[in-house]
């Protein structure tokens, strides 16, 4: 284990999975300079033909990522803003997601697309989207949002050797702070493959991207007044796991959803609809999403921190939660709490 | 950049090949028309799933491109893409059994019409969405210039496609990047039902021009025209010269898709119109050469016409009687 | 009333508008000769500068909507398939959707994207997304789905009064059957107002698009099976009818959703997460959604059929939930059956 | 298609008008420049929200263009779009106060640097999308035309924008309709870091030509080059003559963003090139020639800007001291 920042531990996981593969390849805008970081020394390390700057064509990379897939390479495609995964919408959404099927299992799609999501740096409503339930939505596209390095190392690593494609997203604001990476060049971690980053018995907190931490810290103050938030960061989207929520709330019988993405529709809500339908008798308090709401995300920073949930809102919806099921009559759970279907 | 060889082919009067080729290149031609034709009616007597967009008249342009590809070359059609799946080596059996919806289609009944693909012949396939595959062939000859094996990819497209900001984004970067890159233009004088002149400012082989591109333009009802013109491209890009676009001059002489006079409000081109083209119909043109050359008679190419016919026939009749896909499997082959 | 098919009411909606007001207009790929039927005649009545065909140009044409409805006109813009709505997204999710917003409210919107949706043609996984829920998430655009022609009729005329961006859409299979619509010219549908279109103590079904019709064969046969069904159909996605939906649930206790759209954040889950948290005391059952499933549209008729929720599959939803409830015991329900918050 | 008028600008030893014009010219672009110089040091001093783009070394392109635009023209403009605004008679405080993000900001702080708008001058607003004001102008511009009261639409945008398809779409579509449209792309040598030939192939004004568009290809940091090149360009597209793309070479002389030296991890031009790029700094040109042409003194210019200056500082203080936006309003403004 040693320290390290979210793009230094995503730089490590593209080297050594270019050192790893010779047909992995790095492509997108200004990868050589490298805007956040990521792919910096990359280009000098494996030469201009697998690490290429590429004009600013959105279109046309997307797509071509999934021609070189198709041709037996494993693109890593950088769009850098998630917003900017819009205007590279058409391959993605038309082709990338449903290629292999419409081609009968033809053909193997090994990429990945990158990009940075969500608010907190005052970039603004076009650079602030967090962009993954409509890419959830398309159901051909594995989805992964990693909180932190380390996870952000092993998933990207098992994006790229995937035969699918997979859309590797960060948190816009988490990109300084410095948290345990393992060393270990094989540390690889399963798409598809919850976290449990803290245990609790009292209520379920299930945190996507830069929520997990304000999930963390809100666990934190729970515990300092008697109630054990257990956190789960499910990391990959899509597929999501289902169990891993279901096993918790199971037994904590409360959910909290923190998701930094828009209400409707979004990942939270998708994740109530589960817990609601499969953890139904085992639930001793409607389950509360804590979300940004159905805004554009502005500029201003008062503006941007209101809209943004954080610690205090989640720590007031697990609140709500505990209090709301001591305040009305416990509804009568079915054998053990458990499961349906 | 204008190539200069074959500006002579208009000139050239007798056919520049042998008897086999010849006799080769008119075949295949002639199997997609009949293909298509036999589509054509099947959709007509509701007997195909979904909408059918033939390449009836256009035969020239598949044929005389793809006889210069090798089966791993790469080609990236469109959603009138029967004709390039054939003419790259596909399978007729498993397309027309695909066309009809059935397991033994080659994309086992998932992808239908516009989605024809054979991987292990180059295909990347026929595409639904206008100009898809101009990316996905810039990608694949991105991964045959790494690969240095001297692959090549060519993404066929429409006069309508040709609209796309995709096709400059892949001029430029293809430019740049100097991909083994083929873009083949067939303006085939609509884009569904409006005439190109309305839609499509200037001469498409012109864009090429702003980034530096080979470009030509050329007869693509005139085989020979066609081939002479593709074989100077594939050693242009094969040869590290970077892409090059043709503009094949073409006409489409069916409906943008089979039945479309059962739903459209009127009529966007005369049947006037459509007979006089009927007169450059390339696979005519070309059997009344090779009648003139005496590279064979009329009764040889009624012979091989009806050979072609019941390839075609058995076609219909395996793919009519094979399975229709099994339910169960409906969401099999998402995810590899 | 008179018996009108769907392109029917579309195109006397888009012609008794574009009447009424001369900034209202038509443009797209074909507008002219028309794919559908629903914008036949209308160059012939109100000129080539307003019903304009266009190149296929979707990312153009996309943001034109925006320049030309934030200059005063209100641009109707046909993108044909709702899967082309992907080529032209970016204008649609990164401008029209955040326009207002990110201007502090300085300009109104008034335009209209249609595309059509869903499966049931063999038109194949890139002619058949049902992609409003990509469109919900965005939380800028309001969001409807038209099931028959009076509502479509309705409807359209109000997206096209509406001072916002709107993304209309109707179901690909439904443009044949012909259904009475009122001849009234200002026969104007609220936005974001849910029908009834069948009341039923037993059982709440919320049905969309093509599914509405199927909801209510499925209600005729539980019917038969003393089983009453109440079908909701929301019409408008974004904003979405909550109440009505809540309402309903909170008499009948149980929840069906129909949706054509893929399962992950998909139209259902939305749904389902608002009736599990709101109206959790209320809830017999776990809801229960019917939909595609996350797969692309297979072009084979049989497979597109298994994919696709019908009839069956609603029937045999409901009766699940009817039995389910009957077998195990009860809940406790708060007071009354209220809905919470 | 080449325009005739003007080639001979280069030749114009003298100013080509009269003194208060000079003066009111260049005040404008000197108002941008001490914006975009205070607001530099503003995000140096971490005293900005977010991150900004400077204008620094192109203010003769906005100042030329727009001087010939009416309140009712519009404009769209890029994520660089400070001085689009400005020029466009767009108010200096209320833009400050936006970057600022404050409640007093033109947007309310919902938009800031990347989103300054004023519809009621006609300014569609900055973008944060790259190339995504080129759709935005060109349905400005529809819209100008059906109403026929002769109102344009201008469309900014940099080198590095060009190569998004919608340039392409764009040109093609306002060719065929005609449209009153100016396309002015800025051609700064950088799109971000790379410099303009690793990623834009061939000469962007070319990119006209095969779509039957106007062009002219201009040194953009010679103010009176720009003027009579706009002049002559909105004379065509007022007059019905359809679009004209104009390319301005100019350079930019600050970073891609403020404070990017923080986070890249390598340089991409060296000290060297910028300061001799500054030589042909637009201001500093205009400056000396309205010094040379003794239509000013250097003693005159230094009070204009002392004037500029404080204008400038009192934009910043009262942005200071303003009110953040009020975060219950912090939904507001979504829909009308
Ligand atoms: C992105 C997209 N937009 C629109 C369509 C609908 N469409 C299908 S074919 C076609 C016309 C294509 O014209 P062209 O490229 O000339 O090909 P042709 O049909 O003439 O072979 C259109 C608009 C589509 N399939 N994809
Ligand atoms: C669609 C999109 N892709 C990428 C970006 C990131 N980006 C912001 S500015 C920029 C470079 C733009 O270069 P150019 O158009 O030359 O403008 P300049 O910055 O030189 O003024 C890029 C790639 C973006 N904002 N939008
Ligand atoms: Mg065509
Ligand atoms: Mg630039």
């Amino acid at each position: 284990m040693s320290r390290r920042r979210m793009v230094q531990a995503i730089q490590e996981a593209l080297a050594e999975e270019m050192e790893r593969d010779a047909r992995v390849l790095v492509f997108g805008e200004d990868v050589e300079a490298s805007m956040f970081g990521e792919t910096a020394g990359l280009s000098e390390r494996f030469g201009a033909s697998r690490v290429r700057n590429t004009p600013i064509s959105e279109a046309l990379l997307s797509g071509m990522a999934v021609g070189a897939a198709a041709a037996g390479y494993r693109p890593v495609c950088h769009l850098m803003y998630g917003n900017f995964i819009y205007t590279g919408f058409d391959a993605i959404a038309n082709q990338a997601a449903k290629f292999r099927y419409m081609t009968g299992g033809q053909v193997k799609l090994p990429l990945v697309y990158m990009g940075v999501i969500g608010g907190g740096k005052a970039t603004a409503a076009q650079h602030s989207d967090c962009i993954y339930p409509a890419l959830m939505n398309l159901g051909g596209l594995k989805v992964v949002v990693a909180s932190d390095p380390g996870d952000a190392k092993g998933l990207l690593k098992a994006a790229i050797r995937d035969d699918n494609p997979v859309v590797f997203l960060q948190a816009a604001g988490r990109s300084r702070e410095q948290y345990p990476v393992p060393d270990d060049e094989d540390y690889v971690l399963p798409l598809g493959q919850a976290a449990v980053k803290r245990e609790g018995r009292d209520l379920t907190i299930v945190a996507i991207g830069s929520m997990v931490k304000q999930a963390l810290l809100a666990a934190h103050e729970l515990a300092s007044q008697g109630i054990e938030a257990e956190v789960i960061d499910p990391r990959t989207l899509f597929p999501l796991d289902e169990d891993a929520i279901l096993r918790s709330v199971s037994r904590t019988g409360r959910l909290v959803i923190a998701d930094e993405s828009h209400n409707t529709c979004g990942a939270a809500s998708y994740i109530s609809a589960i817990a609601g339908e499969r953890a139904f008798a085992a639930l001793k308090a409607p389950v509360c999403r804590v979300t940004v709401g159905d805004v554009a995300m502005p500029f201003s920073p008062p503006l941007e921190d209101a809209l943004r949930p954080g610690k205090a809102e989640i720590v007031r919806a697990a609140l709500g939660l505990v209090e709301a099921n001591a305040a009305s009559p416990r509804r009568q759970a079915m054998a053990g709490g458990e499961m349906l279907s | 950049m204008q190539l200069t060889r074959s500006q002579s082919f208009v000139a050239c009067q007798k056919p520049i090949f042998g008897i086999d080729k010849q006799l080769a290149l008119y075949r295949k031609m002639l199997l997609i028309r009949k293909v298509e034709e036999m589509l054509g009616n099947a959709s007509l007597a509701a007997e195909l799933p979904g909408p059918v967009h033939l390449y009836v008249g256009q035969e020239a342009i598949a044929v005389g491109v793809c006889d210069h590809l090798a089966e791993t070359d790469w080609i990236a059609s469109t959603h009138r893409g029967h004709g390039h799946f054939l003419a790259k080596g596909g399978d007729t059996a498993a397309l027309v059994a695909e066309v009809f919806g059935r397991e033994t289609g080659i994309c086992r009944g998932r992808g239908g019409s516009m989605h024809v693909a054979d991987f292990s012949r180059g295909i990347i396939g026929a595409n639904g969405i206008v100009a898809g595959g101009l990316a996905l062939a810039a990608g694949a000859a991105w991964a045959a210039q790494l690969e240095g094996t001297g692959r090549i990819a060519v993404a066929f497209f429409g006069d309508g496609a040709a609209n796309q900001g995709v096709l400059m984004e892949t001029l430029n970067l293809s430019s740049l990047w100097k991909l083994p890159l083929i873009l083949v233009c067939e303006n085939n004088g609509f884009a569904e039902f409006s005439p190109s002149a309305t839609v499509t400012s200037g001469r498409i082989a012109e864009r090429a021009v702003p980034f530096g591109v080979a470009h030509r333009t050329v007869d693509g009802n005139n085989l020979e025209a066609v081939w002479l013109a593709a074989e100077e491209a594939v050693a242009h890009a094969r040869g590290g010269g970077g892409p090059i676009l043709l503009e094949f001059e073409t006409y489409r002489l069916r409906g943008h898709m089979e039945q479309e006079m059962a739903f459209l409000s009127k009529t966007y081109r005369t049947n006037a119109e459509v007979e006089e083209r009927r007169s450059a119909d390339p696979i005519r043109r070309f059997r009344e050469a090779l009648i003139a050359h005496r590279f064979a008679t009329a009764a040889d190419l009624d012979d091989l016409e009806g050979e072609v016919q019941d390839e075609v026939v058995r076609a219909k009749q395996a793919a009519k009687a094979a399975p229709w896909p099994d339910v169960t499997g409906a969401k099999d082959f998402m995810f590899a």
